[in-house]
């Protein structure tokens, strides 16, 4: 696959049935490589759909699912390093798990436990880690963007041989901080990677409602940046592209637009009723015949490297995986209530403990 | 208030409520446009819009693309010509991508102008806590808005209201920020007529009479209100509960009228405290009232912390705190 | 000249010394309006070299002056009818009378009298005109665009045939209000004209500083619009392609975006000191080789229409009429103090009346 | 207040101080960084910056594109990642485009990572009117940024102060709006030491002493507070003036002490009235000092309205209307 940006067509390896349309081995990627990468696509998933469920027994106020763009967020995880920094946004959770968070950690997230190294403090569509490098989202779509190259530019003005990641969706290229983040990390040559998911909604706006381009990485050259336009669904292209980019903002080559076309399966979020808006077969169009991880799995069967049986023993293990971690995030307490107070500002100002006395006193603690 | 004219009455929440008045004012005045994310098609996350695309079309109900500074500034643009664009915040947290639009020009132009043109828009938005949203789709953040000259700000508290001041927002010649209360967006009823009516701006309403203390607030508070001077019936104490409905203009009649009759007052809000809506009539009961105070002005708020999403009912307003500060005052 | 966007050079009739290239006849203007299009040039040069001496005499606070651009802005503002709309800049003086400000209007604005539309409201860089369909500027970069995309929108929904155009500069295609007001242009396919005056500084900031494309119309394709390149300083180009963007935009076909490369011989504003940024030679170079009013005097003049004598009486009439426009101006009373509360709201709160009530006792009126 | 050591002191301006600080901090620190439209070659628009580009590159003092969200969000995003970044907006009227990155992200990313993420950034800009600016660059909007749990508000009032509080807001671990009163940039000058000290965020100062009534302000109302108490003595009047220097977190043992002294309270902002900082005041000492008060608290602020230009003089607050403010609340 020659890595050409604005391309009219998305950037892919794999056909929809998971032949190799060329040799992907060129990626410098073996066996195991590919078969890792399958192992978290079925493990992103998995935990998407234990968390989803624990709004539907009522235990989580919210959910934003990833079904459907786990190769655009597995692809694009797994070329980042140790020390990267990674800015994800309200349905990242995948490239979250390839960075480091646990399961269990997400759970603890989504029940708004301790556990959660967030510690509850927001609606559950992402918790942050410092030690991995991860910023916790907030809900507001956008706004990180000039941040994550604000954190690219220090990594430049440190010369470190660090990148920062950027995630958004098709919807927030509409808001002007897209356009502000994009100008500055072009500007400035940051080591950024803005990278699209594009998903085709934002909640019930079409793409082509959004925006009048027929794809977004053709924005990209508003800012005289690159931007490419690749097969979201297809984690080997994902994979090269983000890797490319990587390298190149690595070696201080500048910033990049990825647009990853994908799908989702959910609503956009528990709260949704995507029936309203969605055209009837669509939605079962792309579930049955472009599926990320089957898509990848037949890749494997084609070469042969995995069978019936490996995927039940796989699943098996994945769910008994899960089902620790949701027990470790169950066992997890709520935050104390006095707590409430911490964090405002790095020491408690005497406001503040005059109102923490306030309900030390209502609470008899 | 205005004389409510027609005998057509019914049950309605608040959502249906809003949903009647835009539909309403939309048959009655041709310029009347509603923009925003998802308002078409989808009817809005809260369905407030649900079918209006279908009667008036794409060229009246606006489904936009995501970004805030679009909604409002084409507002502006829309009503300095002429229209009267009603523009949805899908979340009044989200409302801050656009504040310059809302701050330097909807507040502004009228002024700058000299009185050329005016702004006659309203931006409607569902706002506060209790609805699980964490940070990010709980806020209450009208203290912004207040302070800023040129903008009027307005915050029912029921059904009733919220129709009848609705209309008299999108009819009124400055903008409007009017925000709705969602935790209480399907919790209350009341009887709505059938027909346009207004409930002016700039009145407060006396929702409970009572003579020993005088506890104002506005929007979901008011139940919170209600329920805590429920509770002090039973110890004896009679509270007076004003709704202030309207945040700018205020009704200082209204406040000086209950704080003479009390001599106590406790104010409640949702938003933290300092610096929040209610440190402006506090002051302004300091300024002109404080001859009849018999004791503290306590302030009842959120606390001076984000939006905890786990700890929501710690940080919440509830009706033991409102108690506990009418002691506070009563035994000062 | 064949009217394409996206050029790499900028689009122009006359050469810098006012031959023309082509025939400009095809644009179908005729002798007379040659002549009134280069009254229009030195009157609104006349009209701002008066207004600026008005600082240097202590009478105004501020003043941003055109010198330099006055054909990007005489060359936009001529193809406009009287319905259609304007949102001027902050340097925009030049369009705003020809849309039909009088000169006595500006001169009051910029001294702050009852003679200025907008009463002394604003520090002078723009009054507006209700009857006239000018909207005041603000001080604020880039937030009038989304609002003159909303009048557009709304010319479209109300079916007229108007247009909008909308001014700024290139500084302010860096702000996020640039990108979101040129996506709802084009979303909704408004018929507004985005005029940017790229002066190639915005205070210090080279426009190469300000983004890392190497023009501002290409950044119309982040959009799905049309972009102009134009030579600003040639008053036949800016007029022809902005004529054919409006009439483009009145016949329901969509906005455009514009760039006239021009050049400002004056600092920023009163307030600043050029000195510091500019290279040594530029502006002379710019003053002396590409001034737009001498280009088509020099065209004026190869066609035989133009002679020292009638450039004598049109500079001696032109003075005459600042003169007495200046008179005026300087009559105009400022405006009365308590008229300080008028216009918060259409009509007085009872706090604003409070208010009046204590100014009035202090000054006792 | 830490005690001031070292013996090179030098009459310096408001600018002045400003720019000491930066370049001392800049010198001390390696990872403080500037950035800011115009702040390189230019040295700022009011020269504040002047001449740090050649000392420090233009890695350390970075102009950049002019985008208010593009400065404040890339100063997050430095902050996030252990820069200690400070970034100037050039008037603080358009720090509105910015907003969202203000109150959204740097307020609340301590509270939201559960403390794992802190931003230590500085906004600095001049604020507040008497320099012919008109509504645009004459505004006062510090309730907005005090409105807002999670950031710190900074505003000097002299040269000492300006340089103490700023280094002190360099130094701090979480973002401080820092506003410059402009319209004192260059008029006032002070004792300024030449080396780096600290005047600690969330003391306020006495800055005179007086026993019938306590004006209560900050930044360049303060001078007019001294100009009224002037005026005021002629009279017999001895008042106290407080400069309360952070405005969050506030002062509030200060605030109770002159209180307590003097009875009457006059409260000072150059903002408008309605929903201006003052409120708070007036609120804080309505719940806790009401014993205290023998007459009201009166504020003296701008005008409800957007800030004029042709009307700027009858706009300001000035030591006459203060007069007028004390004679009230004394003769009550
Ligand atoms: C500034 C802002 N406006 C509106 C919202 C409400 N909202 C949440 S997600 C969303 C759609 C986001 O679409 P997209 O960026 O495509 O991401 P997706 O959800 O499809 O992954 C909207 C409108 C918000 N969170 N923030
Ligand atoms: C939002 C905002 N930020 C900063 C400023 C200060 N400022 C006034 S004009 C200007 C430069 C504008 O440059 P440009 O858009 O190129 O227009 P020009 O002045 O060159 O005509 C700046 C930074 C402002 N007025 N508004
Ligand atoms: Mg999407
Ligand atoms: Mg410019």
């Amino acid at each position: 696959m020659r890595i050409e940006p604005f391309t009219d067509t998305p950037l892919s390896i794999l056909a929809y049935d998971g032949t190799p349309k060329e040799n992907p081995d060129s990626l410098g990627l073996g066996k195991d490589d590919y078969l890792h990468m399958y192992r978290w696509l079925v493990f992103v998933r998995g935990v998407d759909d234990r968390g989803y469920i624990l709004v539907r027994q009522g235990r989580a106020g919210f959910y934003a699912q990833i079904a459907g763009q786990e190769a655009a967020q597995v692809g694009s995880a797994l070329p980042l390093l140790k020390d990267d920094w990674m800015y994800p946004d309200h349905r990242s959770q995948g490239s979250m798990l390839v960075k480091g968070l646990s399961a269990a950690e997400w759970f603890g997230h989504v029940l708004g436990r301790t556990l959660d190294p967030t510690q509850g403090r927001l609606m559950p569509h992402g918790p942050g880690r410092r030690d991995l490098h991860i910023v916790p989202p907030a809900s507001t779509v956008g706004n990180k963007i000039t941040e994550a190259v604000g954190t690219a530019m220090a990594q430049r003005i440190k010369k470190r041989k660090e990148i920062t990641i950027c995630y958004m969706g098709d919807g927030a290229t509409s808001e002007g901080d897209f356009h502000v983040g994009m100008n500055f990390a072009a500007v400035y040559q940051a080591p950024a990677l803005m990278f699209v998911q594009n998903n085709q909604y934002a909640i019930s706006m079409r793409t082509d409602q959004q925006t009048r381009t027929k794809t977004i990485a053709e924005k990209a050259r508003a800012y005289g940046m690159p931007g490419y336009f690749v097969d979201g669904n297809d984690v080997l292209a994902v994979y090269a592209v983000t890797k490319h980019c990587a390298d190149r903002a690595r070696s201080g080559n500048g910033p990049s637009l990825i647009e990853a076309y994908t799908y989702r399966y959910g609503p956009h979020s528990s709260a949704d009723d995507d029936t309203r808006y969605r055209p009837k077969g669509e939605l079962e169009m792309w579930r049955t015949q472009r599926d990320p991880v089957t898509r990848m799995r037949r890749f494997l069967e084609l070469r042969g490297w995995w069978s019936e049986e490996q995927e039940q023993r796989l699943q098996a293990e994945i769910k008994a995986q899960l089902a620790a971690a949701m027990e470790e995030a169950e066992k997890s307490p709520p935050p104390a209530p006095l707590t409430v107070f911490d964090h405002v500002y790095e020491t408690l100002t005497p406001h503040l403990a005059w109102e923490r006395a306030e309900l030390a006193a209502e609470l008899g603690v | 208030m205005a004389t409510v004219q027609t005998p057509p009455q019914t049950q309605l929440t608040m959502v249906q409520a809003i949903r009647s008045a835009l539909l309403e004012e939309m048959e009655r005045d041709q310029d009347v446009v509603i923009l925003g994310e998802d308002i078409g098609v989808r009817g809005g996350v809260f369905l407030i819009t649900e079918g209006l695309i279908d009667k008036f079309g794409p060229e009246r109900v606006i489904d936009t693309p995501l970004a805030e500074a679009g909604i409002i500034g084409a507002a502006v643009g829309m009503a300095l010509y002429g229209l009267r664009p009603i523009a949805e915040i899908q979340f009044i947290d989200f409302i801050f991508p656009g504040f310059d639009l809302l701050v330097t020009e909807a507040a502004k132009i009228r002024y700058r102008s000299a009185g050329q043109f005016g702004v006659p828009m309203v931006i409607r938005s569902p706002y506060g806590g209790g609805v699980r949203g964490g940070a990010y789709h709980s806020q209450s953040p009208e203290a912004y808005f207040v302070a800023t000259p040129g903008l009027k700000v307005v915050v029912p508290s029921n059904p009733y209201d919220a129709k009848g001041l609705l209309i008299a927002s999108i009819r009124d010649p400055d903008p409007v920020v009017f925000m709705e209360p969602k935790k209480i967006y399907r919790a209350v009823k009341s009887e709505v007529p059938a027909g346009p009516y207004e409930v002016p701006l700039g009145k407060a309403a006396l929702v409970r009479e009572g003579k020993h203390v005088s506890i104002i607030t506005f929007g979901a508070m008011v139940q919170v209100a209600l329920e805590a001077a429920g509770l002090l019936a039973a110890d004896g104490v009679e509270a007076e509960i004003l709704d202030l409905r309207t945040l700018q203009p205020y009704d200082t009649q209204a406040i000086l009228t209950t704080v003479a009759k009390t001599g106590h007052v406790v104010l409640l809000q949702e938003a933290p405290r300092i610096g929040g809506y209610c440190a402006e009539i506090a002051a302004y009961i300091a300024e002109h009232a404080v001859e009849h105070l018999e004791g503290p002005i306590v302030r009842v708020a959120g606390w001076d912390t984000a939006f905890p999403y786990a700890l929501e009912k710690v940080y919440m307003p509830n009706a033991q705190r409102v108690v506990r500060a009418v002691k506070k005052t009563l035994n000062f």
